[in-house]
């Protein structure tokens, strides 16, 4: 099978990685992934507010998602869409396995993920920036978290979907996994799948997964390495 | 959704996984079994489509209503069907009024994707006059009782509502008529939803079961065995089988459900 | 005077009540009325959100009232409109009076009302179900309250005016009484009326309040009677 | 309205009380009488009507201007008068910046209904092209100073700028031209608020009666003595006869301002 | 040069204030200048909501400005709109210096302005009517806060533009100064001057912020004046 | 924009003052030097103009989307300018979610009002169909890192991010073609902050300084050395002579930092 871009099936798009990148945030990443280009910040531990959200025995952790006007092809207007928040409450969900949010009790972690451009799979870029945001800002973690797509163009089962391959697809599969238990953090699919073709996705979504681990280890000894 | 750990929510997750383990639950269900299903479709006269669905002591109406609108740009062809949910406070202790918050925006997104993604409704028939006036499919998700599982007693009363809908014949210039016609729906698709407690996947979670959970997976199949949507809730992670072994879960419990909606619509155009 | 659905001049539509439909909340009750499906939910007595609502000599009664999208001919917009409003603020004012308040210094307690399905008399419907649905949350009442409208509508002045006498009418007026004592808690109008024709109209509402209140107390013994 | 039962609020209920039972009021006034009633028609030159209200120490300004609109569906041959209140953080310490709250939105409604149910405004002139264009109608009321019984303050200011108030004419094709025509009104219905403290009706409570009010009462009332309108405010309640005694007291009351109101627009066109 | 009303280029348009117009509010102040009518109203010193904007060293000062509907040409919706905001915002910077706000730690002190008819130069009547409203409610004052702006329209700088001038001229500068010391508390421009031109315009806007003073002083003196 | 006086930046202050009376600053420049400043004309592709700024560590992007529609009726044949920024929380600890705060409308409005001013987009020729269509111009604001004088960052980003920017061609009948054109542009407005600190002016103040400040001035400069707008910021207060000096020091400045814009494109073009 040949790709609109020339890439092999379980082939990612070009990913580059940059570790600490804003003087404000406590922790903070950039992302570029194919034509998307995400920046992530980490703020806290720090005071909950309101403060009824609070837990005594962990942290909470929170997460904001928000393209901007000019990210994708039609402006779009400033502030949350239903869109945004749902992906905000599945990142949140995608990290929060690997943050050992118990160091922290009756505080407060934000994530900010800001999309600068939109590309198709801006949700796995984010996921994979807030990682490095979060251990950037020296938050204590189990693993992890490495995210990538997969899902189905052209009849045939492919890795992480190019804007064209996303919009003319039959299915796609934002995927997050803690890399080295292979335990799945995110998991939405839309689109058509029979069992089979499910099963292959999602091993095909791991790989890629394990290629961006690779790529934010790269990172993170960038900055932090020896 | 796990609220304050406080020590009787200690107690019962303490309590709930112990029967798990020992293959129970409180309402001795199996752990691949609904609660009981009550459906009436057309419940509301007035929505061109309408279903009540009791799922255990949840309690859910989904209403359709038309309009006549543009299309999108990119698919000037095509209707548009629009999902929302209210958690009207009524429903729950926890629930607020205001703008809908993040529970209910993902639960109107996962209902609206296993019915969209499916390619249920021929949106293309949805079409009155290409590029300018489309049928605009508003389906309106209230919730009355929040006794757990919110998703697929969602689900099943929104395909109901939909299944039940009539809509209006438009003439050539683009005006009503008096003759009203189906929806043009082509499957049934029907959202399950597991949660995953003490290392177990239990199907339809009851409210303490949703309390206690570890992790939560929902997946959508269609009429022929296909999967068309799926969404792993806030918090924990699942292993690339459990995910697998959700998804045949599913598509069994699709197939008995699928049967229950259209015996009650069959016994609702009969009676 | 003949009516288009072939009811006497003091005749009500057919009403159906039912207490106790919900198990989330501490009470709550279906009414059924003409083509009018209304539930009500209450929660309480709990604490004061926000606390400084909150009294020290008495509890605080709030009442939401709103209408689902799908309950009128024309889809209505999610949230709340000006007019429901305005419904929560009276129908508030109209339980009140029979509501032991003391009992709960420093509490709120919530009534809920959601109109599924509408066909006018939804304020009444709401009140009478409200009042249901206090007495399944055990909260001490010292009456029940009970609401009917009167109106004008053919030149005649008629009771529990149908969706089409109410949109063609001359005047309508929802009221609701606390039955044993007939004092009015609930009373609005709007039309044009004579004075005469208005003391008639109040006089033939009070009636149909207590027809309700019949239905009420049956509704109540079904579910509470030995 | 009654806000924190406090020690001081309890003896000013008790004072209150005490004088209504000696058949008196803080200010003297009789029981069946309005405060101070001192109106500028035409305050606004920029809006097309308008009236500055004093009623007592009360204050407001209610402004009218055109716009010209879509018709309603079901009436394509009227025009629309839309009625907002805002509560304005200057005119009162409890007030506070934000879209309007309950009490905002009940006196706009009450003055609202007042007026429109009276038909005292013909929609049917306000047509311009039947089901495509017609006058929309915004009466803006603004709340500089509440010193009690904001109602009958705003449906005077209201009903007086709608007085005073030019159209401009539309021409056939509906553009408009520069001739202009006082809005049509055929009436000039009045809406009077009571309360009932210690068993009394006391006409036009001022603040201190409105915070220790048992209940509140409002009527309107059109030229031949018809009643249009009426509401009962937030708590207590009221017997049959009180009612109807409420109604007699509006409908003299009435006939009394609406002299005055005729009288100040009068003097502003002569003066 | 002649100007389309007729007045010289230092002229102001007649002006009218009266002090303590409101009986509510802590202090009030109208001001009718030109066609523009004014209303502020001050509330406080009072506690400060929410709790955590408090200062345990001075008081904070808030002020809202606002037009109503029918103040303007075409009706303005009801609600704070970006430029009512701005504002606000720069109407707080102008009155803050002159107010003592040391005296009231813990405490918050509100401003309100509302516009009743407008008809340009808005903002510079409502700081003048503010500041006699903060002096009638009894807020310790450095000096007085007058305002008054200046412009350049057919190509000649002038004082105090109309809402014609306005509308088609060149520049126009709000400013407000504390008159005894001369410090400039507010400055806004817009439009295109050279930097001589510019210092014509400061100077001129100074003499006419002068001339405001006097009249303050004397609306003061109206109502304090023995 | 002074938070809570505490201890610490009671200290902080004490010795920014102290630093500023021997004629220093923190970072070691001169009273009426920027930071360094770092243009990526072009950075957003998806964008019709854009630029990513580095103004010492605050990082800000701008993009400029067009859209049409229709004229304000009082310009009908001038296109539209719309400026917004948003304060992601990203950028700042202080910055929270939710509509602009007073902080961001103003931040917009002066970058909008230094471009719009100057006259430097020439409006007439934003115009498609006079009274109809015209471009809509959206300036979008994105700030990354504040740390400190957003308002030089960003009105630098925003006449980059126009300088850069095409917008196609419209046919006759108002349809956009294929054909890309730049944004008619004849000037470039430069807007220069200062504080007072002390009584000395500080160009571009970072951010202890602007935490510390005793007064803010914004002045506009465009390329004929003309003054184009200019703001007061919250608080404190300016002698004429000060505001006489700091409008020299914008215009020297301006000239400076033009030439700085106008480099980083070229490079960008040839690059």
């Amino acid at each position: 099978m040949k790709r609109g871009d020339g890439r092999k099936k379980d082939e990612l798009r070009n990913v580059r990685m940059e570790v600490g990148v804003l003087k404000r945030a406590d922790g903070s990443a950039y992302v570029e992934w194919g034509n998307n280009k995400v920046f992530a910040s980490v703020y806290g531990p720090r005071e909950v507010i309101p403060r009824f959200l609070a837990r005594n025995d962990r942290a909470i952790l929170r997460c904001k998602y928000n393209m901007t006007p000019f990210s994708v092809e039609d402006r779009k207007r400033p502030g949350p869409d239903r869109r945004s928040v749902e992906i905000g409450k599945v990142t949140a969900g995608a990290l929060e396995p690997a943050v050992i949010l118990e160091t922290y009790p009756n505080s407060m972690i934000n994530v900010n993920i800001e999309v600068m451009q939109a590309d198709a799979g801006t949700r796995c870029a984010g996921i994979t920036a807030a990682t490095l945001a979060l251990v950037d800002a020296g938050i204590p973690m189990r693993d992890l978290v490495s995210a990538c797509a997969a899902g189905k163009a052209n009849d045939g089962i492919i890795l992480d979907l190019s804007k064209e391959e996303d919009n003319k697809g039959q299915a796609d599969i934002p995927m997050a996994i803690m890399p080295r238990s292979e335990e799945v953090t995110l998991l939405q699919m839309d689109g058509i799948l029979t069992e089979d073709e499910l099963e292959e996705a999602l091993k095909l979504a791991v790989g890629g997964c394990k290629s961006i681990y690779e790529l934010q280890k790269n990172a993170l000894m960038a900055k932090y390495g020896e | 959704m796990v609220s304050e750990m406080d020590p009787i929510a200690s107690i019962k997750k303490e309590y709930i996984n112990e029967l798990v383990a020992q293959e129970k639950r409180e309402d001795d269900r199996a752990f691949d079994e609904h609660r009981n299903i009550k459906i009436i479709p057309n419940y509301i006269k007035k929505a061109e489509g309408s279903a009540y669905v009791e799922l255990g002591d949840t309690k859910v109406i989904v209403g359709v209503k038309y309009d006549a609108g543009k299309p999108f740009a990119d698919i000037p062809n095509q209707g548009v069907m629009t999902t929302s949910a209210e958690f009207a406070p009524m429903a729950s202790p926890e629930f607020e009024s205001g703008p809908p918050g993040e529970n209910a925006i993902e639960l109107a997104r996962v209902v609206d994707r296993g019915i969209r993604e499916s390619e249920a409704i021929d949106t293309k028939k949805l079409c009155i006059i290409p590029g300018e006036k489309v049928y605009i499919v508003f389906v309106d998700i209230q919730i009355l009782d929040n006794c757990g599982n919110l998703i697929d007693a969602c689900g099943i009363a929104a395909i109901t509502a939909l299944l039940t809908a009539r809509m209006p014949v438009y003439d050539k210039d683009g005006n009503p008529t008096e003759e009203m016609v189906p929806l043009p729906l082509n499957k049934i698709p029907i959202t399950c939803t597991m949660v995953k407690v003490n290392n177990k996947l239990l199907l339809d979670p009851a409210l303490d079961e949703e309390k206690v959970l570890d992790s939560r997976i929902t997946v959508s199949t269609d009429d022929d065995g296909n999967i068309v949507a799926m969404q792993k809730g806030t918090g924990g992670s699942f292993k690339l089988e459990e995910i697998m072994e959700a998804v045949k879960i599913s598509k069994e419990q699709g197939k008995k459900i699928r049967e229950i909606i259209k015996n009650s619509i069959k016994e609702e155009e009969s009676g």
